[in-house]
């Protein structure tokens, strides 16, 4: 036990100073960097706490992907700040002690924990085996959740369509203004060529396991985004325009399957996003297979920016 | 003190760096990094929480987590839609801070 | 603690399923628009929109005609595991509000967003239905859901919305603003999603009704509540976190303003009421109702001032929606209830949202007039606007049909609305709230004059860019006899806003 | 039998604990990138590789050993690619950001 | 044709020659149509002051509309005006363009003007009370010049804080009756019982007394008289002043003696009675000195009603409404006689002579209306001080209207040449005539005796040390300072500036808070502010 709070500490301790000086560092670039190890530390914290789906989703997402999209930003803006712009130091001093007083008061706020801790572990649990599930959280996800899920999978696509948006009006539907290399170095191909197909299958088994095991569409469909990004970036595949038929298919046909499986719950299961008795199961398997697809989309092309070329032709 | 009260501080304190991040750096794209912060100290509380509520076998309440995971979700497409609009400003204007606006010349 | 299971007893009900089209109808309409790449997009829009205004008439009927709640249990899961959507009398009424003013701007819209059949839309004209879809589906969502964390989808839905249309056209300073609004919503929406961890770490449910029986006054709760009202308040532009709000209202596309002023700072507004009011009956405290309705004054004060001293129309109206955001504020310093009433049976629980209602309609028209008069003058200078009365007759009386109500003046919402308020603060012995709301009153006077008497003045008129076609200045005149209708509503507390809300009074949990 | 095991395993990780900690000396206190990534590359190849080697015979089953390996596997390659990357851009005029 | 008809008729007529204006046509002729939309409510007070009511579908609001005699009075004698000046306006704006534009700020305020007199809630009461006052900017300010502007600014700004102060009044009443019933009787009659009825007696009198002028608020109505075009300045003195006395009338509880409110108004009132002739006299322009005039009379008709209310007398109500039949006649006359005078033979005759009856009637002159409502009023204002000061203002009136005269007859030239002659005839003698018919209805004394030869005396000394003042006045009267129209008023560039500056002030404030850093800590601290504040318990 005292090893284990040993670990922990100076996990903690870690994951602290890399935040602080993703805080404090002067420039983008090594700010952005350390945000990258930091993401990953905290997968790390995350396990320490039992919560391995939000590990890997925190893994995926929060060091990945984030993490790629910050980078491609940082290189792209143009011009330095302007150091009058800077608050004056009395000004970050009260700011500091603002946040040092906030952080007291919900250190304080964690300290006051209840007699008895409230959890809905036991519910969860016992209703799991209707659905077939073997990962609880896959449940509240997918069963008990599912509503949030849905909702979240439409501000998914919404904020694409407002990246999309930002888009010149004479290039709209065009080609995302991702940073692809001009001529790729062979080595950056040669892992465009090796990772995908390894990247590709782990993607997959995230999905599946995640019925009964951690993973789940997120997590998997993360991987594939990245992979594609991957592909992409070392110009294997064109960066597809917005308006391809196929790219607005893959985006939609994840929450287009779901919403559909929801309103059948409406006469099958007698209630929106119900299920049937015993088919619980393989409908979540096709709503997340499905759903996998198009969050990997969703998330690459919000990663890929706003169009900013027009296809040849 | 066990390992999940630790980690309940140590989500507090990174609210704290977030926030001090989100008010005082002026580099648009720092705030938003900072607010990437922020969002990891709260979902780490949820963590916490989840953890307290350990049960009927299971490591963690699952219900925090699919909170937080959609959290994680959500705090992404936040950021992506920040970091377009800040691309796309930077673009426009060649600004990548902050100014503080006068409103009497928005739009049109 | 009660076991879990048994507290709620409330089941799906008759028509509840209508709660979940209400929410899912845009959403479709959003996915196929996606799908068909934006063909069809702008028909699609006003098929939907149609679809959505009879679900919301069908709501509010099945409020009135059974006079109680709709409630709709997803996936037959019950809370505090699954997720309960419940419609009472305010939910039914604001839908109902929101469905009209949402399908007029549509309708309005099309001038400016419209697009020729089959042909794939503009960037602007895309986004927009799209954008403008999604804010209804995520209105809905606020105003049904009863789970705090679906709420708070359900606002980030509403917010990823919102700052896209901020930026529509695409200029420098609006993308300004829609950053900065962008950002606070985001650490406003942090701070609720704290709120929400400490609640459900403490109490172990995010159902509002569960919750108001678990609810204890302590710490937890206290700090869970400030950090969750903080953070709405950061989206409701509340003074003084009203930052965003002027750049963004004054730089959308007017149809864009329209529903930005009108109808979503509200949507975080409802959810204000419903964490003081139904998640925790008996925790707003004196001094905290005090507080908030000293910020709602200050936010009259300042947002009328400043709007007497703009000089471009579209920022006048933004600054009044700062001041009229004010007013909804007095609701939870003169609508508290004792131990002897409920708060909705006060009469300031009715004039709060009446006062909600009539400004909706009151803004929307006043938005849909200035843009009309900018595309006609190609500006929206006040100082220039001299004799616009006569090139544009309708509209600038709609525009001072929506200013009375704003002032106060009958027959109008406003008016009723005012009346109710200032009698509440007879009888609470709070008449410090109605000196602020009698100065109000004065101020927006000074502004509406100041608009019409510039409109109205006798020179000749200026040259019109573009001739306004008459069916959109009927639209717009049409959302401000709204406005002015609600004025026929009687003073008295209305039975259908207390439809549904629970009979214990406030202090019962002291 | 079990003890020398675990003597191998002990010797072996902490050998790769070593490297570890001289390459991340090497990655602070080197003056420049290709020099740091020196540094680094050992870290990856060897410390790592002692690591899992040390590892290995700990495992528990075929499958894991499997995992095991798979992760020393790629590690290398990314590592060895990105290090490339990471040399070319520094041929490259100015850094990024 | 029943009441009910006539009395909706009397509403309803205005408001649908209002619609008509949507169509350009109807907009082109509407001008001589201002003559028409009066009509319904001179018969309404002609054929039934017998109270009688009718009370509009929830559609129209539910209004109730009710006649009692004080209403018909002022009701009748107020469509007589809106009639003889509509004609005159619209004979002035045929085919002139504006004249749609005038004439839909002269139906909106006709209707407000008519509704006030007949509304029995206090809803009703305050929107036709709105309704006249916000319409009236629109006259006041539509010729367009700066000094125009300036009044109406000023006096919207003044109606609008008054509306305010109303909305109050009427809130405190509202919330003091039973069964959350709104007719004005209600009220009224539950004032006496009412925790608040100080607060809304004051909030009733501040609000009233801006309408009719009382000082301080008389500053608009010298502006706001000479900016208007004659007909406006005509029915704005004349019958839409008369909406705060009818006010005054319906809303002060006569029942219930309330010694201290009444002296307020007493006071006030007399104050203002010589404080309008004091400035009045220095004036030159004649419609400023007619709106003086104007501040003088409802002066005197404040501190009638004070003395009723002070003595519970009921009859003070009907008194009031008397003199103010015969001032709104009076009143509007002699502004149209202004816009019709001219130096010539024609003019001296048929506007001179009449119109120096009409003033001198103001002073009281014996046989005219003026000398009536002296008696009349004679018993409520008793022998004490007050009587003595009565008596003294018919001096003061009689002075002010002789100089009104004299400054008429030398700005003749400015007068506008060709109106006709025949709507101010026709006031002038419905002005002389009309008081002998209403004298029985008011008091029960036989008309007789305002002929003996006493009392004739006594409303005859007055007027002449009035003209004996008023010779002083023509000789020495270039040594009064020239005070500026609205005379305290003129101090308004001071507080415009004031204002401004502390707009400024809040402006820069605003900046500063929209400033992120600022916002955002705001905001952590509003957070922590209100847990604190939370943890306060109720």
């Amino acid at each position: 036990m005292t090893y284990d709070l040993a670990f922990d500490i100076s996990l903690a301790g870690l994951l602290l100073a890399i935040a602080l000086w993703t805080i404090a560092a002067r420039t983008n670039f090594p700010a952005i960097v350390l945000f990258m190890i930091y993401g990953l530390v905290l997968a790390i914290v995350w396990v320490r706490l039992s919560a391995v789906d939000v590990a890997l989703t925190e893994a995926a997402i929060g060091g990945g992907v984030t993490s790629m999209l910050l980078l491609g930003a940082a290189a792209r803006l143009q011009g330095k700040n302007v150091a009058s712009e800077q608050l004056g130091l009395p000004g970050r001093l009260a700011a500091a002690l603002l946040c040092i007083f906030v952080t007291a008061g919900l250190a304080y706020a964690v300290f006051l924990r209840p007699e008895v801790a409230a959890t809905l572990a036991p519910m969860a649990k016992e209703n799991l085996a209707e659905s077939g599930l073997g990962n609880p959280v896959a449940g509240v996800l997918f069963v008990y959740r599912a509503l949030d899920t849905l909702l979240e999978k439409v501000v998914l696509l919404l904020a694409l369509v407002g990246v999309w948006s930002l888009a010149k009006d004479e290039m709209w539907g065009g080609i995302p203004g991702l940073r692809v290399y001009a001529q790729p170095s062979g080595i950056l191909v040669y892992l465009a060529q090796v990772l995908p197909p390894i990247g590709i299958m782990v993607g997959i088994y995230m999905f599946w396991a995640g019925a009964n095991y951690p993973g789940g569409a997120f997590q998997g469909g993360t991987v594939l985004a990245a992979m594609w990004l991957l592909v992409m970036m070392a110009r294997l595949q064109d960066v597809p325009a917005t308006s391809a038929p196929w790219v607005r298919l893959c985006l939609v046909v994840g929450p287009v399957a779901f919403l559909a499986i929801g309103l059948s719950g409406f006469v099958f299961a007698g209630s929106f996003l119900g299920y049937p008795e015993g088919h619980a199961k393989p409908l979540i398997i096709i709503a997340e297979a499905t759903l996998t697809l198009s969050i990997g989309v969703t998330l690459a092309l919000l990663v890929a920016g706003p169009p900013e070329r027009m296809p040849q032709r | 003190m066990t390992s999940g009260v630790l980690l309940g501080y140590c989500g507090a304190v990174l609210v704290g760096l977030g926030l001090f991040g989100l008010v005082t750096n002026p580099e648009i794209l720092r705030k938003i990094l900072a607010f990437n912060v922020l969002g990891n100290g709260v979902f780490l509380l949820f963590g916490v929480i989840a953890r307290r509520g350990a049960a009927a076998g299971l490591g963690a309440d699952p219900v925090p987590q699919a909170l937080v995971i959609t959290g994680i979700v959500v705090a992404f497409s936040a950021t992506a839609m920040a970091v377009g609009l800040l691309v796309r400003l930077n673009k426009v204007s060649g600004q990548t801070i902050m100014t503080s606006d006068d409103p009497t010349n928005s739009g049109k | 603690m009660a076991p879990d299971a048994i507290v709620l007893s409330d089941a799906t009900t008759a028509d509840g399923y209508l709660l979940v089209l209400a929410i899912i109808f845009p959403v479709i309409g959003i996915l196929l628009t996606l799908a068909f790449g934006g063909r069809y997009v702008e028909r699609i829009a006003l098929v939907l929109l149609l679809a959505g205004l009879v679900v919301a008439i069908a709501i509010f009927a099945a409020v009135l005609r059974d006079d109680q709640s709709l409630v709709y249990i997803v996936g037959n899961w019950k809370p505090p595991l699954g997720i309960a959507l419940r419609a009472d009398g305010v939910s039914a009424a604001m839908m109902l509000t929101i469905a009209v003013i949402i399908c007029a701007i549509g309708l309005y819209a099309r001038g400016e967003f419209g697009q020729s059949q089959a042909t794939v839309p503009t960037r602007a004209s895309y986004a927009f239905w799209v954008l403008l879809l999604a804010i209804w589906s995520g209105l809905n969502a606020m105003a049904v859901g009863a789970d705090l964390f679906n709420l708070y989808v359900a606002l980030e839905l509403l917010t990823f919305a919102a700052v896209p249309l901020v930026c529509l056209k695409g200029y420098e300073e609006t993308i300004k603003a829609a950053l900065r609004y962008m950002l606070f919503a985001l650490l406003g929406s942090v701070l609720y999603l704290l709120g929400i961890a400490l609640i459900y770490g403490a109490y172990g449910t995010l159902d509002i009704a569960l919750l108001s029986d678990r609810v204890r006054p302590e710490p937890i709760a206290w700090i869970a509540a400030a950090l969750m009202t903080a953070g709405l308040l950061a989206k409701t532009a509340l003074f003084p976190l009203h930052l965003w709000l002027p750049p963004a209202h004054a730089g959308a596309p007017p149809p864009g303003s329209a529903v930005l002023s009108a109808l979503v700072v509200k949507g975080s507004f409802i959810l204000i009421v419903r964490l003081w009011f139904d998640a925790m009956p008996g925790l707003l405290s004196f001094a905290a109702a005090q507080l908030l309705a000293a910020l709602g004054a200050g936010a009259i004060l300042f947002g009328s001032v400043l709007a007497l001293r703009q000089a471009r129309l579209k920022l006048l109206i933004a600054y009044s929606t700062i001041a009229q955001i004010g007013y909804l504020f007095f609701i939870f310093p003169l609508a508290s209830g004792d131990s002897a009433s409920t708060p909705w049976s006060s009469i300031a629980w009715t004039g709060g949202w009446l006062q909600l209602f009539s400004h909706a309609f009151a803004k929307a028209a006043m938005f849909m007039a200035a843009g009309l008069i900018a595309e006609a003058v190609g500006h929206d200078q006040i100082a220039d606007l001299r004799g616009i009365g006569r090139a544009l007759p309708v509209t600038i009386f709609a525009f001072g049909l929506a200013g009375l109500s704003l002032m106060g003046v009958p027959p109008s919402g406003g008016f009723v609305a005012k009346w109710m308020l200032l009698s509440a603060t007879v009888m609470e012995g709070q008449w410090w709230w109605a000196v602020v709301m009698l100065v109000g009153g004065l101020l927006a006077g000074g502004y509406v004059f100041m608009v019409l008497g510039k409109a109205l003045s006798s020179t000749t008129p200026p040259v019109l860019r573009v001739s306004i076609p008459r069916h959109s200045e009927v639209l717009v005149l049409a959302v401000a006899l709204c406005a002015v209708l609600l004025g026929l509503v009687p003073l008295q507390p209305s039975e259908f806003l207390t439809i549904g809300r629970p009979d214990i009074h406030t202090t019962a949990l002291q | 039998m079990k003890i020398a095991i675990d003597i191998f395993t002990v010797a072996l990780v902490s050998a790769g604990a070593f490297f570890f900690m001289a390459g991340t000396v090497g990655l602070l206190r080197f003056p420049d990138t290709l020099t740091r990534l020196h540094a680094l590359t050992k870290v990856d190849n060897l410390g790592l590789g002692l690591i899992v080697a040390g590892l290995l015979p700990q495992a528990d089953g075929l499958l894991s050993a499997l995992k095991l390996i798979s992760v020393w596997i790629l590690v290398q390659l990314s590592g060895a690619i990105v290090s490339q990357l990471i040399a070319q851009a520094t041929q490259r005029p100015g850094p990024p950001t | 044709m029943n009441a009910e008809m006539l009395l909706v008729l009397t509403l309803a007529l205005p408001l649908v020659t209002l619609a008509g204006c949507l169509s350009r046509q109807f907009r082109r002729h509407v001008a001589v149509l201002l003559v028409v939309a009066p009509l319904p409510a001179l018969a309404t007070a002609c054929l039934l002051a017998d109270g009688s009511t009718v009370v509009l579908p929830p559609a129209l609001l539910g209004l109730t509309l009710v006649l009692d005699r004080p209403g018909a009075m002022l009701l009748g004698a107020a469509a007589l005006l809106w009639i003889t000046a509509g004609a005159y306006a619209g004979r002035r704006f045929r085919g002139n363009p504006d004249g749609a534009r005038f004439a839909v700020w002269w139906l909106m305020t006709l209707t407000g003007n008519l509704g006030a007199f007949l509304a029995a809630d206090m809803v009703g009461f305050y929107l036709f009370f709105t309704l006249a006052s916000l319409a009236a900017y629109g006259l006041v300010v539509f010729d367009g010049s700066p000094e125009a502007k300036r009044a109406a600014a000023i006096y919207v700004g003044l109606a609008v804080f008054g509306e305010a102060l109303l909305l109050m009044a009427f809130v405190l009443m509202a919330t003091a009756t039973p069964d959350s019933s709104l007719l004005i009787g209600d009220a009224v009659a539950s004032f006496a019982t009412s925790p608040w009825r100080d607060y809304a007696m004051a909030f009733l009198i501040l609000a009233f007394g801006l309408k009719i002028g009382l000082f301080p608020f008389h500053v608009w109505m010298p502006l706001t008289y000479s900016a208007a075009p004659i007909p406006a300045a005509a029915v704005l003195s004349g019958s839409a002043v008369k909406v705060g006395v009818i006010g005054l009338i319906r809303f002060l509880p006569f029942e219930v003696p309330m010694h201290n409110w009444g002296e307020v108004l007493v006071i006030a009132g007399l104050f203002s009675t010589f404080y309008g002739v004091a400035i009045g006299i220095t004036q030159a322009n004649p419609k400023t000195v007619l709106a003086y005039s104007s501040v003088s009379q409802m002066g005197l008709l404040a501190a009638v009603l004070g003395m009723g209310l002070s003595a519970g007398e009921k009859s003070a109500a009907l008194v009031a409404a008397f003199s103010a039949t015969f001032h709104v006649l009076v009143k509007g006359g002699l502004f149209l006689a202004i816009g019709v005078a001219t130096p010539t033979k024609r003019g001296v005759w048929l506007v001179f002579v009449p119109a120096v009856v009409l003033a001198l009637g103001l002073g009281g002159l014996p046989l005219t209306g003026g000398a009536l409502a002296k008696l009349a009023s004679k018993p409520l204002m008793g022998q004490g001080i007050v009587g003595v000061l009565a008596t003294l203002s018919a001096i003061g009136s009689t002075l002010l209207m002789l100089h009104f005269l004299r400054r008429m007859w030398s700005s003749t030239t400015q007068s506008e040449a060709r109106a006709s002659l025949l709507p101010w005839l026709a006031t002038a003698l419905v002005a002389i005539v009309l008081p002998w018919i209403l004298y029985s209805v008011v008091t029960d004394e036989p008309l007789r005796d305002a002929m003996l030869p006493k009392e004739i005396w006594e409303a005859l000394w007055p007027v002449l040390l009035g003209s004996l003042a008023s010779l002083a006045l023509w000789r020495w009267g270039r040594l009064l300072p020239r005070l500026p129209a609205g005379d305290v008023i003129a101090a308004d560039k001071g507080l415009v500036r004031l204002a401004d500056a502390s707009g400024a002030a809040m402006e820069k404030i605003d900046r500063y808070l929209r400033e992120w850093p600022v916002a955002t800590a705001l905001l952590v601290g509003l957070a922590t502010l209100l847990s604190v504040s939370a943890s306060l318990g109720r």
